[in-house]
């Protein structure tokens, strides 16, 4: 039988193993997850953190045998060998591949797909945390209608049209997507009279229509960073934000690392960025200047002028500009800036490029991508294609149309598929007021939150992990989202539900698709099995646009916006919660946000000298008044912050049903308006004398001048290229005892190319079941992060250089949490590990106070014992879940390693380089992080360890780390230089 | 009574009291001073047996509370990962030494000031330890696996991990403990005995008979008991001085800057004899007045004690200076963060400061003599003691643990209710235990005092005048 | 006045403090003894199954193979049990009308699980894998004793640590050719045997901790 | 068996070191005295001997040292050795903080069981608590015994007036006659 039969049998047995959820019982899970096999029942057991003990005194105890629960019938798959399925995840429309790890029919971990554009292995913090999302315990169960439960069918009947019936005053919104599939339904409903709207809050709209001003026609900018030696970032996070980020990432750092002799001339990459608070862009760029985010339309202004100055034959189309160019405001330090960047663009023609962020204006986009025409970069490290969709880079103005159609009673039927708009939409529109007239209000979503309160029928959507689908990555590149697992509280997909008005009753999703793609492609049956196993269809990118440079900025009319010096406010996505989708996420809650290390809410993050002239501190709650509208919001002063402006993360304040969102943090949609999206002026900051209390994981960012976090200049390196040595030799000792085992597991992370995504940090959340502490946990002290990122600052509050430095257990060869353990809980293995056996542990802490990395995590309470259920399917069974009051730490997730070794030994293949790789390793979008045995002089780690920039934190010590840091090189430029 | 004692203290009409026993009461009078008052409770008694009784009950529900719950109760954190709990621990096996010291070092040094405190020294001693011993018991995470730290033939085959001081800690304290129970035991037996024969009911007579174990007095049995009774102050005093080196390297063998000092053992069985004494001040001022002790009390006691209390504050005071010279010599950047800039700057600065004050300053009174004799200054100046000798434990093990190697991951820690609940617990606890002695123990020990009358009286006049007067 | 005690209690006080001598060493010693007995470890202890299985008819009688219903064990950590679908691909034909097989007949048909008591547990901390154990050959028998002479189905070993460190000690003794994994009956020809066997797969099975609890 | 002999009580030691003179000289060899604290006079008049204590406490000292350090030994680096911190399986300096404690404890516990056992305590009954007054004996009198067999105290039965007015001249309060199992 074909691969794909193959495959969907094995799902069947899959869906089986898991078992639906019927709506009726709530959280009564068919047998084999109530009482799971064999193997699942030990999975489960492992997470009765009480288990623990009750085994640790099984010395003396007799435990209850239980039970041992057989399949009814066999399944194909092999039970306690875990499984890997390639998927897609959807963020903002575009999708990004992923492979999942499941366990007896559960998801337990994602990873990056390589075959994937936009993935290429890795995976960011959002990725990471949506398999938590699948088991969130308060996402909507069953279908209601209006406070009563109801059934799909009862929906069904509600919304199915006859096929040939017109679809007038039947209106869908729903977010943006590029999924064939839905597209082709849209566009046959369309047809029939139903209107399509599109509404996301963190609209790319901008930077098609400046594209559009700039080259003439809609398309779609991929930037390719391994070909860019000079790199400007306008307001635009786009190495840890937005489609692709993870491959521009990867790309970014590819240009980053230096070779071990410290040699200038290989071409490293210089990274210029403007920006009004700090990104993870801006924190690794060689230089940042602050800027309000309405001021940056001048300094890309300047450097256009500069770079078109500093051309020798300026191209046809400049006249156009220059003229407008002159009237771009002139700030000092600025225009000597952007002359400097320009020498550089310049200097790299045809290897330089200029990126702008989604947040700024569609003309500074414009003016971004005249620079990129000026020095080449177009047909070089910039490309132009297809936009995967045209239902991407939706603007404001489709909502608001919605609206005015509701007002004028055309809407008869509205069906809202995803999103959250009543939470989301600009505060002027008074979305959740207006849409109340329509007759029949439907709504398909993943929580009961504030969208649902305006809607009479509630739909639980599926989650990407429950649902047949296809998506396109910004490239165009299609794949396929597969299900992992049965609809847990019977999900839908937007197809399945959008599919009945096509008067064929409910189909399936599965169904649904393959429909679509018979129709849409020849031979399809021949392709997907290939495209479902490797993740992505083959040839499936966009084509490249073709354009008139002649034609370049003739529809650009640039004005400058008047200039307001009053306090500005901007909005941000914010890095736990994204545009408030995430929100419910324990996971990325208690994420340390890169720069603050905010967790459990957001601020109105501001800069010292503004908070200073205000007479504001941090936790000060004050009244945010902008416009009419007002917000309570507490201050948080952040280092590197532009003066006279203030920042704002969108996607929190929720007040839906969501048990952990609700009362986290403050609602900056509610000073969101469709004229000011992105930045607002005369925004008042008025003090209530009110104080909060913020999470925050790093009370200290000075590094106090102690050698931890070590950097460098690429020059200083090439001067001294010995200059890290002395922190990477080996102390003497009197003791000779050496782990002897054929593999001698190590680590290096390179600074250097480490950006602070915090990727890594939730994939090793998600590989080793590392409970969340919640808000009083964190301000308590008590962050269970096995990785955690160090972030410091050095030298000026106003322009401070950001260190990320992710800090891990550094498996010490002499390790001082070892020999003062008293029962030998924490000792070395023979392989190198410095192993913690929980099941050992008393819980004296000493190891902990003794480690000088503080890198040991406490149990102080049982985190698990309450945990529904739902989420303890999320647990990695192969990693036992820890009881109350014993210690815990990074493993080098030795559950992969034993594995490994048992799967090599079982098979008669040797471990090679590579075999094994932790979870941040995989995760990692910059590969920064490289596992490997040091036993093997050739492996990867051993020669990065050899490399002049390897040292090791507090060497001094003697504890002679298995992990070992690659020290930051700077690549700045010399017009810039103090 | 303040007359007897400030006419004494009152320097130049009369010369400070160098008797350690005033008057010439009979034998038979001195013992029923010292031994009848068994008979008679006080009034306040009740009274406060039911304070310190509830004070009691409180520790115990604060400490079913951190079992069933979890150390989370308390506000330890990381990096702070001991606080309060090992805070306690020290302070009270400190307090603990005292009692040793006084019977075990002073007997071997014939001080004759020693006779009439020691049993008082070594019941506080007792009580003292057993608080003490309570803490590293409960701030396991898993206390009832404590047994896991005892080399036992486990079906798992494993075993405790010798290098940690942890492991040294066990066996030192309950070492300890034992010691001092049986020294204390050996040197009862005799009064227990006096106390069997004058009491003056029959069961009485009978429980106390058991306890005195059938103590006759004879040639024999008295020569065995000097001989053992010295064998144990021998081995006692090394002990003293090793438990609690032992406790002090539960930090010295650490890294943490802080911790990591060579002078640690010295330096904290000075502080520990510092503190001892002044809760022996802190404890017999008022029972003196209370029981009426005066004889056998008198101001060469307090004068004798007042300077112990001179030369171990100094010892402490050195050990201060050097830890913070050492720290600047050694040019060690975390060491001087710890010495010169956390303790002394830092958010505890507060608390650093106190103890210097109450450490340092405090001992410095008794340059003058008739501070080394006045009830009300000694009483004063040993509870600040305490109070010091508390604040010193919480700086060194708190302000090292909450700024250590790598800033990123100081955090501050604040004292949970529980935390000082356990805290005014045991001290309730202790009084209560302690209650319970004055009680019902010979807390003087008699037979010794008689001894002792006839020894000074031998030295006053030849023992034939004696034979000559009957 | 007369002594307050009489003579006798001389020998009372004797006798009561070597009764407590005798109590504090005896009671220590029966703890240590009792965690190592069966009943602490739950060895030895015949389980009621809900359904009457006699591993001595299929295995002895019937000749099946331990890997035809435990197929786990070769590939993965977990031998498990067999699905009732697998019971059924024999019992539709044979006692295909029995009562006793009902429940399992019910089970193939409507998939609902039939629940069989545990018979060895680990605790859940530890990461026991039956094929590292089964492909380095260490037989079914090793660990589980005679099944085939079980009529009811009992732990064979304690299970405790140190009876898996005996092993992973000194692995030479429970060493067996590949082909002999299921033999019930195959005794070793001697330790020159289980040498080789060790010398020839390289074994050598894991003390550190990571070994086993993860 | 019977204890027997005689028992007088004297109010000061120095009447009780005179009257043990005085039993020495009457030729009775088993003499015991009987006082509130040690008068160490009287010791070499009866002939108490050099205790042995000391020489048990020895033993138990090094027995306790030696027992201890092996345990240690035998733990890390014999039964199941494992590296911890890259110290060696036999950290000897680590290994001397027990060794040392549990000499002293063993040790202590010896010279306390020695003096329970030398000074024959945990015997509740005793023939001279027979004696009436004795309970002074604690507080502030001071009694002499000779222990003697049956034909020598019938003997002073018999002629009991000889040895007591030896005795009451030394200035003994009361003179007893004393009889009973032990």
């Amino acid at each position: 039988m074909s691969e794909e039969q193959r495959r969907r049998d094995r799902w069947r047995s899959l869906e089986e193993l898991a078992g639906a959820v019927d709506p009726d019982a709530a959280m009564e899970f068919a047998p084999g997850v109530d009482e799971p096999p064999v193997v699942g029942r030990r999975d489960l057991g492992k997470l009765l953190g009480a288990s623990l003990m009750l085994a640790g005194a099984a010395a003396c105890t007799r435990a209850p045998k239980g039970r041992i629960v057989a399949y009814g019938r066999q399944p194909e798959q092999n039970p306690g060998v875990a499984r890997t399925y390639a998927t897609t995840m959807t963020l903002g429309g575009y999708g990004t591949g992923l492979l999942v790890e499941e366990h007896e029919g559960r998801p337990t971990k994602l990873e990056g797909n390589e075959e994937h554009p936009a993935s290429l292995g890795a995976s960011g913090v959002f990725e990471q945390a949506s398999l938590l999302s699948l088991y969130d315990p308060n996402r909507l169960r069953g279908v209601q209608h209006g406070t009563s439960a109801s059934s799909f069918q009862a929906f069904a009947r509600a919304l199915a049209r006859p096929s040939d019936a017109s679809l007038e005053g039947i209106h869908v919104l729903l977010e943006p997507t590029a999924s064939p599939e839905l597209d082709g339904l849209l566009a046959s409903l369309e047809r029939r009279g139903a209107v399509v709207h599109v509404y996301e809050p963190l609209s790319r709209a901008n930077a098609f229509r400046g594209l559009e001003m700039a080259i003439g026609r809609r398309a779609e900018p991929l930037y390719e960073l391994e070909n860019a030696d000079i790199v400007v970032a306008l307001d635009s996070d786009l190495l840890a934000g937005g489609p692709f980020h993870l491959r521009h990432a990867r790309k970014f750092a590819e240009r980053r690392r230096v070779p071990s002799d410290g040699r200038s001339d290989v071409g490293m990459n210089r990274l210029y960025a403007v920006e009004p608070a700090l990104t993870v862009t801006g924190s690794v760029a060689d230089h940042r200047l602050r800027s309000r985010r309405s001021d940056i339309i001048h300094v890309a202004a300047a450097v256009l002028r500069e770079t078109l100055a500093l051309l020798s034959s300026p191209p046809a189309w400049a006249l156009r500009v220059l003229p407008s160019l002159a009237s771009a405001r002139e700030a000092p330090d600025a225009t000597r800036w952007a002359l400097a960047v320009a020498r550089d663009l310049v200097g790299h023609r045809g290897r330089a490029l200029v990126a702008v962020g989604d947040a700024q204006p569609p003309r500074v986009h414009a003016l971004g991508h005249l620079i990129n025409a000026a020095v080449g970069a177009i047909g070089g490290p910039v490309r132009y294609v297809e936009p995967a969709s045209r239902r991407l880079g939706a603007h404001t103005g489709d909502l608001a149309s919605l609206l005015a159609e509701v007002d004028r009673g055309k809407v008869d039927t509205l069906v809202i598929v995803g999103g959250n708009p009543s939470y989301t939409a600009p505060a002027d529109l008074e979305f959740a007021r207006r849409v109340g007239t329509v007759r029949e209000r439907m709504y398909v979503t993943e929580y009961a939150n504030e969208t649902s309160r305006i809607a009479r029928w509630l739909v639980p959507a599926a989650h990407y992990l429950e649902s047949w689908g296809d998506a396109r990555a910004k490239d165009g590149t299609i794949s396929f989202v597969q299900p992992m697992i049965e609809p847990l509280y019977g999900g839908k997909t937007s197809s399945e539900v959008l599919s009945l008005l096509q008067g064929e009753g409910a189909t399936g999703g599965r169904e649904l698709l393959l429909r679509h793609w018979r129709a849409a492609r020849d031979g399809f049956d021949d392709l997907f099995p290939e495209a479902l196993k490797r993740g992505v269809l083959g040839e499936s990118a966009s084509d490249e646009v073709s354009f008139d440079e002649h034609k370049f900025a003739s529809s650009l009319d640039l004005v400058f916006p008047s200039d307001d010096r009053r306090l500005e406010l901007a909005f941000q996505p914010d890095a736990h919660a994204r545009d408030g989708a995430f929100a419910n996420n324990a996971w990325l809650l208690e994420l340390p946000d890169p720069i603050t290390k905010l967790t459990w809410g957001n601020a109105a993050c501001l800069s010292t000298m503004t908070a200073r002239r205000l007479a504001l501190r941090t936790e000060d709650i004050v009244d945010v008044r902008v416009g009419g509208l007002s917000l309570k919001a507490p201050v948080l002063i952040v280092p590197g912050h532009a003066d006279d402006c203030v920042t704002l993360s969108l996607g929190f304040g929720r007040e839906g049903d969501e048990e952990l969102a609700r009362g986290v943090g403050v609602n900056a949609y509610a000073l969101r308006t469709q004229a000011a999206p992105w930045a607002a002026h005369g925004v008042d900051l008025v003090p209530t004398g009110e104080r909060a209390s913020f999470a925050i994981t790093q009370e200290h960012s000075a590094m106090e001048d102690r050698p931890i976090a070590l950097a460098a200049t690429i020059d200083e390196l090439v001067r001294d290229p010995r200059r890290f040595a002395d922190r990477n030799r080996v102390t003497p000792t009197l003791y000779q005892v050496k782990p002897g085992a054929t593999q001698q597991w190590a680590m290096t992370i390179d600074l250097n190319i480490c950006t602070g995504c915090s990727a890594c940090v939730v994939a090793c959340q998600a590989e080793n079941n590392v409970p969340v502490v919640g808000k009083e946990g964190v301000l308590k002290g008590r962050a269970m992060h096995w990785l955690r990122i160090d972030r410091y600052f050095e030298g000026s509050a106003d322009a401070p250089a950001v260190h990320h430095q992710p800090m891990a257990c550094q498996h010490c060869e002499k390790a001082p949490c070892e020999y003062v353990c008293p029962v030998g809980a924490t000792v070395h293995s023979d392989d190198g590990l410095n192993e913690m056996v929980y099941n050992r542990c008393v819980g004296t802490r000493f190891c902990s106070n003794n480690c000088p990395y503080k890198v040991r995590r406490f149990n102080w309470f049982d985190y698990n014992r309450d945990k529904p259920e739902t989420l303890r399917m999320a647990m990695n069974p192969d990693v036992t879940v820890r009881a109350r009051g014993v210690m815990e730490k990074c493993t080098y997730c030795v559950q992969r390693i034993r594995e490994t070794e048992i799967r090599s030994h079982t098979h008669g293949v040797p471990i090679r380089d590579g075999d094994v790789r932790t979870a941040c390793e995989q995760a990692c979008p910059t590969r920064a992080i490289t596992f490997g045995s040091i036993a093997d002089p050739t492996s990867r780690v051993s020669s990065l360890r050899r490399d002049s920039r390897a040292y090791a934190v507090l060497h001094e010590l003697g504890t002679e780390p298995r992990t070992r840091y690659l020290a930051r090189i700077r690549n700045p430029s010399p017009d810039l230089l103090p | 009574m303040t007359a007897l004692v400030s006419s004494h203290a009152s320097g130049e009409e009369t010369p400070v009291e160098t008797r350690v026993l005033l008057g010439n009461p009979t034998d038979g009078a001195l013992t029923h001073e010292l031994v009848d008052r068994l008979w008679s409770p006080g009034r306040a008694f009740p009274a406060l047996l039911a304070l310190t009784g509830t004070g009691s009950v409180g520790l115990f529900v604060a400490v079913v509370y951190t079992m069933t719950t979890g150390i989370g109760v308390w506000g330890n954190n990381i990096p702070v990962g001991w606080a309060l709990g090992i805070v306690n621990f020290v302070w009270w096996i400190g307090i603990g030494h005292a009692g040793t010291f006084i019977s075990a070092i002073l007997y071997l040094l014939e001080q004759k000031w020693r006779t009439s405190i020691n049993r008082f020294a070594e019941g506080m001693t007792l009580f003292a330890v057993v608080q003490a011993g309570l803490f590293p018991l409960l701030h396991l995470g898993r206390p009832w696996f404590f047994y896991w730290l005892v080399p036992y033939p486990s079906t798992m085959g494993v075993w405790p991990q010798f290098r940690s001081a942890l492991p040294w800690d066990v066996v030192a304290v309950s070492t300890y403990l034992t010691v001092s129970l049986l020294f204390f035991y050996l040197g009862l037996i005799p009064d227990l005995a006096v106390v069997r024969d004058t009491a003056p009911e029959r069961w009485r007579q009978r429980v106390y008979g058991v306890f005195a174990l059938g103590w006759r007095g004879s040639a024999r049995a008295w020569h065995h008991h000097r001989i053992g009774y010295l064998l144990l102050a021998g081995l006692a005093t090394p002990l003293v001085l090793s438990v609690h080196s032992i406790v002090s390297m539960d930090f010295a063998i650490s890294q943490l800057p802080g911790w990591h000092s060579t002078i640690f053992p010295p330096f904290f069985v000075a502080g520990a004899i510092y503190s001892g004494f002044a809760m022996v001040l802190t404890l017999i001022i008022p029972s003196r007045r209370i029981f009426h002790l005066e004889r056998v009390v008198t101001a060469k006691h307090f004068d004798s004690m007042a300077k112990m209390l001179m030369v171990t504050g100094w010892i402490v005071t050195y050990s201060y200076a050097v830890e913070i010279f050492i720290a600047w010599y050694s040019g060690d950047p975390y060491e001087r963060y710890v010495h010169l800039v956390n303790r002394p700057t830092g958010p505890y600065a507060f608390i650093f400061w106190t103890m210097l004050a109450c450490n340092c300053l405090t001992p410095q009174l008794f340059w003058v003599k008739r501070f080394r004799t006045n009830e009300a200054v000694l009483f004063v100046a040993a509870i600040l003691i305490n109070v010091g000798m508390w604040t010193e434990r919480f700086i060194l093990i708190v302000t090292s643990e909450s700024r250590d190697f790598l800033p990123s991951s100081w955090h501050l820690y604040r004292p949970s209710l529980i935390d000082l609940s356990l805290f005014v617990g045991t001290l309730s606890f202790f009084s209560f235990l302690f209650l319970l002695f004055l009680r019902f123990v010979p807390f003087i020990p008699v037979s010794e005092l008689k001894d002792l009358k006839r020894e000074i009286a031998n030295e006053n006049e030849p023992i034939g005048a004696t034979e000559a007067a009957l | 006045m007369p002594a307050l005690f009489s003579p006798a209690s001389n020998s009372l006080v004797r006798l009561a403090l070597a009764l407590a001598v005798l109590a504090g060493g005896g009671g220590l010693l029966f703890l240590l003894g009792w965690a190592r007995s069966p009943y602490a470890s739950g060895q030895d202890e015949l389980i009621e199954q809900p359904i009457l299985f006699d591993h001595r008819h299929h295995v002895r009688d019937d000749g099946i193979d331990c890997l035809y219903c435990h197929d786990g064990a070769r590939t993965s950590a977990y031998a498990g049990v067999p699905a009732a679908s697998l019971c059924m691909s024999c019992h539709n034909q044979v006692w295909n009308g029995s009562a006793l097989l009902e429940p399992v007949r019910r089970s193939a048909f409507s998939n609902e699980p039939i629940r069989w008591e545990r018979v060895n547990r680990l605790p859940d901390f530890v990461y026991f894998n039956h094929s590292a154990h089964v492909t380095r050959g260490v037989g079914c028998v090793t660990c589980h004793g005679r099944v085939d002479e079980m009529a009811k189905v009992f732990a064979a070993a304690p299970l405790t640590m140190q009876w898996c460190l005996d092993c992973h000690r000194n692995p030479s003794p429970s060493l067996r050719p590949q082909d002999r994994i299921t033999d019930m009956e195959w005794t070793s020809t001697g330790t020159a045997l289980g040498n080789a066997l060790r010398e020839e797969r390289r074994i050598n099975p894991p003390t550190e901790c990571s070994g086993c609890h993860r | 068996m019977i204890t027997r002999g005689i028992i007088a009580e004297y109010g000061t030691p120095e009447e009780l070191v005179a009257a043990v003179r005085e039993l020495r000289a009457y030729g009775l060899g088993d003499l015991d005295t009987f006082t509130p604290y040690p008068v160490r006079e009287v010791e070499p008049l009866i002939g108490v001997r050099r205790s042995p204590i000391p020489r048990w406490v020895l033993a138990g000292g090094l027995l306790g040292a030696a027992l201890a350090y092996l345990i240690e030994w035998w733990c890390a680096a014999v039964s199941y050795p494992v590296i911890v911190g890259g110290r060696p399986y036999h950290s000897a300096p680590a290994f001397v903080p027990i060794a040392f404690e549990t000499a002293i404890l063993v040790a202590s516990l010896t010279a306390f069981v020695a003096v329970i056992v030398y000074a024959r305590l945990l015997r509740l009954y005793d023939p001279v608590f027979e004696t009436p007054g004795f309970e002074r004996a604690s507080v502030d009198r001071f009694w002499v015994a000779a222990f003697v067999d049956a034909t020598v105290f019938r003997e002073l039965e018999a002629d009991a007036a000889g040895l007591r007015g030896k005795l009451e001249s030394a200035g003994a309060m009361r003179v007893v006659l004393f009889a009973g199992p032990s």
